[in-house]
């Protein structure tokens, strides 16, 4: 291994795990749906990251994690449409994003 | 030098994905957000990934981040910029996450994973590659989902459809009559 | 260390010269306008006014720099340089010539359509910043517009790339030759889709008329920019005459051959006599030709055409562009699969396309004189009055 | 590699296409569909399975060529999932005894497509039909094809699923709907033990081989770490999975109901196909069930029980499809035996067989029903043969078959399975064999009695129905007759190809699986002379023939006798028919258990808080009469109760169920920890 830190995967894999770390936190803290999308898509990001460092550090030749990565970009972009899209349909109706305002399906 | 650069990239990884965690304001949490994508994006160029980090700024920075600031824009009251993010309880969630935390790190140096180093090249073809043969599967079903999105987020906010749940929720008998 | 030294001065002369063209853009932009109008333009500091900028600069660096009160100040400091930044980052992979490029990226094209989302970021967070109605609904009209033209934009890029087989763009002007039949505009129908395509998009994008809408100053008082003054005012025309050059250089690399020298494919200089440097001038100079050429036209255009109302813009992006552009994405791979390069089908059609395109042009010009004789406005042909 | 194999895919894509074509015409134009969309229905649909066919004979004949170690043929299409777990990829694989099963599913079903549209010629939902007969040939060659599990039970679910919708095919009639029901509930029992055997299949495998393949050409070569007593069950569960589809007892129930659909869907589907896929799925799996000799031993009980138990219903039974239902389960029966007794060929052997004379004898009661208007008791039947001529003679060649007369097929497969579970040893009960072989001639001898009661009673005698009926009995059309043909000629011929050496015949059938199933060494070479086994088949021939002799005697000769001896033991006689109440019993148990709790539930209600419901009422009522703030405040206070008990209750759940996104999260990350806590920590 060399003593480059940007040549050592278990930066990366720090990284990400701080990374998606912060991002839990956001979802477990915030009241805001817009900041809890935030958060996930941290998440999301750091799982990516974790995927290309395995492709570059594992197998070079091995593109697969770069795939997986880009499937992930594509995944959550569709996924924050979706979200926003029920945001802002929610946002219509009620004039309000907190998730305590929205939580009319509770016991 | 290059370690220099990776360490304020790494920085700026981590630091914006704290703000977001940590700011009481939407906005700035967004900002957090932008950067920490950005700096994930270099990280990727460290790793020989440029295709991948092209795209990240593609999508991430001009696709989701755009719809995020459109969406903080259009609602919320643009006066209150401080304190429109409010927080929970704080604590517990800092432990859980704390304990997550170590967990991974506790299970990335246990694993006794071999690594090799990498090799730098250009990626595209052999990504092109991939999708074309190993996971063309994946790809059309990808496209798929997208189409799907696409009509799904339209139907959604078309404005008859919000003003008829909007309605339903009051009196249904008018509808009903309406359509006799 | 040597090489990131190395990299740093680079940009910085390209900033600089950035900054420059961007300046002297403002002037002769005035003056196409004067003319275009019927009058002449700035002409009183320098000769021929040519300082003028220089002037307007010293000005608007004296002036304060004022942040309105209720603005989240923050933000509103960072918008300009954001989108600076946005229109600077595209240039890194331009080859003005085979050497005269910043980096030689690989995925050059597909990196110029990432780096506009900056200036997207940019102008909508100066509108949000600014906490003024009109500021608000510039910045969002921008960045609907942007990324909705952002697809027919990609798309007609899409082609190219099909056609080049790669995204790097020292590859896609190999990929051309020197002749404007080896243009990929004259290529194939499809191709010279994608470039009208590309370039209605690139206006949109550039938020230039008529697609100027988010800055629209009869209905938006001025768009995202109504709260700026001073430097930061300025930033956000030095990005936008900026990108008229990354505009014109994107359509000169991508369709017109970027700057494959005429020479090194008429003229047969035997290989030693051959030099380099000399070809290299000649290119670069050839490349910013074609490159003016085209940040003419547009300017051009904006003192022709009225603006669109926004829902015309929409239309214009949804309902025509972007089905256009995916019926020749499918038509393009069509043409490649049963026409193979320089068969008789090929050569016809480059052939024609190209002959076609030279009578438009002549036929202009020919109206033009004409227009010019019958009105005896010869006086406006003129540059220097 | 041969070139051939890679067409592989073929076989099952071409009764997918059928399936889809049919099923959009159906989908689009159902109802309103015209005579063209009719026509386009008909003839696609017997087509994609003849390209089936002749794709599967065009690799037999390669694999016939190819030597013997050079007989696998597989085309891998996909790399469905991938685990460090398991390994599953959609791997078709045409080996010598999936090509038995392929052949048998796309050639029998060919013909019995061709006779579906002379059968269902009015039927006006025929598309539909023709769409669910492909989709079960398309699931029925997925099953036999797969080469893992995983891809078996995709096609052992398909063809479920499809037995489901063509017995329950005329669902307007509600009998029919609910004996679909009933198949696929009882189906369900034993998929969900099938379900259990393979999920600890991959668990062994990858417990003790440590490997994460599952497919089975590899499986066999991993196997061997694997305790007995862990493969015992394993291959139990698996053996129930198999007493489900393939109708052996308990869960027999289902199959003479199962006579509700169509009749060339009995044919095909729970005569000569499906049902067999349990046995298939112990011959593909059979080194998985030679190493547990106390499974063999199970399956061969049951399936000697099955044998002689369906057979003796069979007897009494007055449907014609209902007597040819029983005589399959019964069949089935054997069959299983000779899977039991380790030496999977004579299973093989005798579900070929009765593939082809099962089949015939189903076509043939289709065209009898469809010649006597629908009518479908024998008891009113009688004096056929020369109304419906090739029927009756293409009838009379199948129970020849079935009933084990020399010459025919079913007499090879029937004896050799008897003589293999006369030879084979049974480690565990030494007398085991000879009982068994005695209760299956016994079988034998009944079946052979109940077949030809059947074929008197259909054919020979008088007329027995309504005046005038006999003269609107008509010949099936041509289309309808040809399959019959050549399923007879197939019922004659079938047999040799197993022909014991005894006999002059060499086996091929026996040495063209044994290079791919696991099994123990079939006596076949045993030295001292044929006298044994020549003596055996002597006893064979003889019990069949008396059957037949005894069913003449009694139905042609005098026929008063059955009644007679009928009013003689009635007791026994309605035992046995009503199937040993067998139905009414899994009534009484499970149904009647459900009911009853149900019953004891609502009685609770009833008496318990209905009263005291009640009870309050009449209280507040007379309260209430006298006085009305009294009323108020009884009732209120009752409300509030309730209502504070219920809120005191419900906060208690509460606190769970928040509807907060983030506490949600906190569970699952809650859990998350412990259990990676849990599992890699401690």
């Amino acid at each position: 291994m060399t003593s480059l830190l940007s040549e050592n995967p278990n930066s990366y894999l720090i990284i990400s795990v701080l990374i998606f770390s912060a991002g839990m936190f956001t979802v477990l803290t915030r009241k805001n749906i817009l900041a809890i999308i935030m958060g996930i898509e941290l998440m999301l990001n750091a799982s990516a990251l974790n995927f290309i460092t395995f492709s570059f550090f594992r197998k070079s030749t091995l593109y697969s994690g770069h795939v997986f990565a880009i499937l992930i970009i594509v995944l959550a972009a569709a996924e924050a449409v979706v979200a926003l899209a029920i945001l802002l349909a929610i946002f219509q109706q009620r004039k309000s994003v907190m998730t305590d305002d929205i939580s009319d399906m509770k016991g | 030098m290059k370690d220099a650069i990776f360490i304020l990239v790494a920085v700026f990884a981590v630091g914006g994905a704290l703000l977001t965690a940590a700011s009481q304001s939407i906005i700035n949490a967004a900002l957090g957000l932008l950067l920490s994508l950005i700096s994930i994006a270099a990280l990727y160029i460290f790793q020989s990934a440029d295709f991948v980090a092209i795209s990240q700024i593609l999508v991430y920075v001009g696709g989701v981040m755009v719809l995020l600031l459109f969406s903080i824009m259009l609602s919320s009251g643009s006066t209150d910029f401080f304190k429109n993010n409010p927080a929970m309880k704080v604590f517990p969630a800092l432990l859980i996450v704390v304990v997550f935390a170590g967990l991974a790190i506790y299970a990335l140096f246990s694993a006794n994973l071999t690594f090799y180093p990498g090799q730098y090249g250009p990626s595209t073809r052999e990504i092109g590659n991939l999708f074309l043969k190993d996971y063309i599967l994946v790809f059309e079903l990808v496209s798929v989902l997208i189409v799907v999105m696409l009509v799904g987020a339209g139907v959604m906010l078309r404005k008859e459809l919000v003003r008829k749940a909007v309605a339903s929720d009051g009196d249904s008998k008018d509808e009903k009559e309406n359509k006799k | 260390m040597i090489n990131l030294i190395y990299m740093f001065v680079f940009s910085l002369v390209y900033l600089l010269l950035l900054a420059l063209t961007a300046g002297i853009l403002t002037y002769v932009e005035r003056r196409i306008a004067g003319r275009m109008q019927s009058r002449i333009g700035p002409n009183r500091v320098g000769i021929q006014g040519i300082l003028q900028f220089i002037a307007d600069l010293i000005k608007g660096v004296q002036k304060e720099d004022i942040i309105p009160a209720d603005a989240y100040a923050f933000l509103f400091k960072i918008a300009p340089y954001l989108v600076f930044m946005g229109v600077f980052l595209t240039l890194v992979p331009i080859p003005f010539g085979a050497y005269t490029l910043m980096e030689d990226l690989d995925v050059g094209i597909y990196y110029v359509l990432a780096m506009a989302s900056y200036v997207v970021i940019g102008l909508m967070i100066g509108g949000w910043a600014s906490n003024n109605k009109w500021s608000l609904l510039g910045g969002m009209r921008s960045a609907a517009q942007k990324i909705s033209y952002e697809i027919p934009a990609a798309l007609g890029v899409f082609i190219v790339v099909i056609m080049s087989g790669s995204m790097n763009f020292q590859k896609i002007v190999a990929a051309q030759g020197a002749s404007p039949v080896d243009w990929f505009v004259f290529r194939n129908p499809f191709t010279f889709i994608a470039f009208n395509l590309f370039f209605i998009a690139s206006l949109a994008e550039g938020n230039r008329v008529p697609f100027d809408i988010p800055e629209a100053e009869s209905e938006l008082v001025s768009g995202y920019n109504t709260e700026y003054s001073g430097m930061r005012f300025l930033f956000f025309f030095l990005a936008e005459w900026g990108n008229l050059v990354v505009i014109g250089a994107l359509v000169t690399c991508m369709f017109f051959g970027g700057g494959s020298f005429w020479y090194e494919w008429k003229i047969s200089i035997p290989a030693p006599g051959r030099d380099p440097i000399v070809f290299e001038v000649l290119g670069f100079l050839w490349f910013l030709f074609k490159t003016f050429f085209f940040v003419f036209v547009i300017i051009w255009i904006r003192w022709t055409l009225p603006r669109l109302r926004i829902d015309q813009l929409m239309d214009i992006c949804w309902k025509y562009m972007v089905p256009i552009g995916l019926i020749s994405s499918l038509g393009i791979v069509i043409w490649m699969y049963f026409i193979p390069e320089n068969s008789t089908i090929d050569r016809i059609v480059r052939l024609t396309l190209t002959s076609l395109g030279a009578i438009t042009v002549l036929y202009f010009k020919y109206r033009v004189y004409k227009n010019l004789k019958i009105t005896k406005a010869t006086i406006y042909a003129n540059p220097f009055v | 590699m041969d070139q051939v194999a890679q067409y592989i895919w073929i076989i099952p894509a071409a009764p997918l296409a059928g399936f889809i074509i049919n099923g959009l015409i159906s989908f689009s134009w159902g109802a309103k569909s015209s005579d063209f969309h009719k026509k386009v229905s008909t003839i696609v649909s017997p087509l994609v399975i003849l390209i089936s066919f002749l794709v599967t004979l065009a690799v037999f004949i390669q694999m016939v060529q190819n030597p013997e170690t050079n007989r696998i043929f597989s085309q891998n299409l996909y790399s469905w999932i991938k685990t460090g777990f398991i390994e599953a990829n959609v791997n078709l694989v045409l080996d010598p005894l999936s090509i038995i099963l392929v052949l048998i599913i796309t050639g029998v079903g060919f013909f019995i497509h061709l006779y579906s549209v002379g059968y269902m010629d009015h039927d006006r939902s025929i598309i539909r039909y023709f769409a669910y007969l492909n989709l079960f040939t398309f699931a029925m060659l997925i099953l036999v094809l797969g080469d893992n599990i995983l891809l078996m039970f995709v096609g052992w679910e398909g063809v479920g699923l499809c037995s489901y919708l063509l017995i329950g095919f005329w669902y307007q009639n509600r009998n029919y709907a609910i004996a679909g029901m009933k198949a696929f509930l009882v189906n369900r029992v034993g998929d969900f033990a099938f379900i259990i055997g393979f999920f600890m299949l991959f668990w062994g495998i990858y417990h003790y081989e440590g490997v994460p393949t599952i497919a089975f050409s590899a499986l066999k070569d991993v196997m061997g770490k694997m305790p007995e007593w862990y493969l015992t069950i394993v291959t139990l569960m698996f053996f129930i999975g198999a007493t489900g589809k393939s109708a052996q007892i308990p869960l027999y129930i289902w199959l003479p109901d199962a006579m509700a659909g169509p009749t060339p869907v009995s044919a095909l589907i729970h005569a000569a196909t499906m049902v067999t896929a349990g046995v298939y799925m112990i011959a593909r799996m059979s080194f998985l069930f030679i190493a547990t000799p106390m499974t063999l031993t199970v399956i061969s009980i049951i399936a000697a029980g099955t044998a002689f138990f369906a057979a003796t219903i069979g007897i009494v039974q007055n449907d014609i499809k209902k007597v040819l239902a029983y005589s399959t389960v019964s069949q089935l029966g054997y069959m299983f035996l000779g899977m039991g007794t380790g030496v999977f060929t004579t299973g093989i052997f005798h579900l070929m067989t009765h593939a082809f004379f099962k089949g015939l004898l189903f076509l043939g009661a289709g065209s009898v029903i469809l010649a006597s208007h629908h009518e479908q008791d024998i008891l009113l039947m009688g004096g056929l043969r020369k109304k419906i001529p090739i029927t009756f003679i293409t009838f009379l060649i199948g129970t020849l078959a079935i009933a084990g007369i020399p010459g025919l097929s079913g007499f090879f497969s029937k004896d050799e399975i008897l003589w293999q579970t006369y030879i084979t040893p049974n480690v565990y009960i030494p007398q085991l064999p000879h009982i068994l072989w005695i209760i299956g001639l016994a079988t034998a001898g009944i079946t052979s009695f109940y077949m030809f009661r059947l074929l008197f009673l259909t054919f020979f005698g008088e007329f027995r129905g309504d005046e005038g009926a006999l003269e609107e009995v008509h010949e099936s059309p041509f289309i309808m007759t040809i399959p019959l043909m050549v399923l007879a000629v197939l019922s004659i011929f079938g047999g040799y190809i197993g022909m014991p050496e005894a006999l002059g015949g060499s086996n091929h059938l026996h040495h063209w699986l044994s290079p791919v199933l696991s099994m123990k060494e079939a006596v076949e070479e045993h030295g001292a002379g044929h006298f044994q086994e020549y003596l055996f088949m002597g006893f064979s021939i003889l019990v069949s023939l008396s059957g037949a002799a005894l069913a003449y005697i009694f139905y042609i000769l005098k026929p008063s006798i059955p009644k007679s001896i009928g009013s003689k033991i009635s007791g026994l006689h309605q035992l046995v028919f009503n199937k040993y109440y067998i139905d009414e019993l899994y009534h009484a148990t499970f149904i009647k258990g459900t009911l009853g709790l149900r019953m004891l539930l609502n009685k609770f209600d009833q008496k318990i808080i209905d009263a005291f419901v009640n009870f309050v009422a009449v209280i507040v009522k007379a309260v209430s009469r006298v006085h009305g703030f009294f009323d108020r405040v009884v009732v209120d206070g009752l409300v509030n109760f309730v209502a504070a008990f219920t809120q005191y209750y419900s906060s208690v759940m509460q606190t769970w169920q928040s509807g907060m996104l983030n506490r949600y999260l906190y569970y699952i990350l809650g859990s998350f920890i412990m259990a990676y806590v849990i599992l890699r920590i401690i």
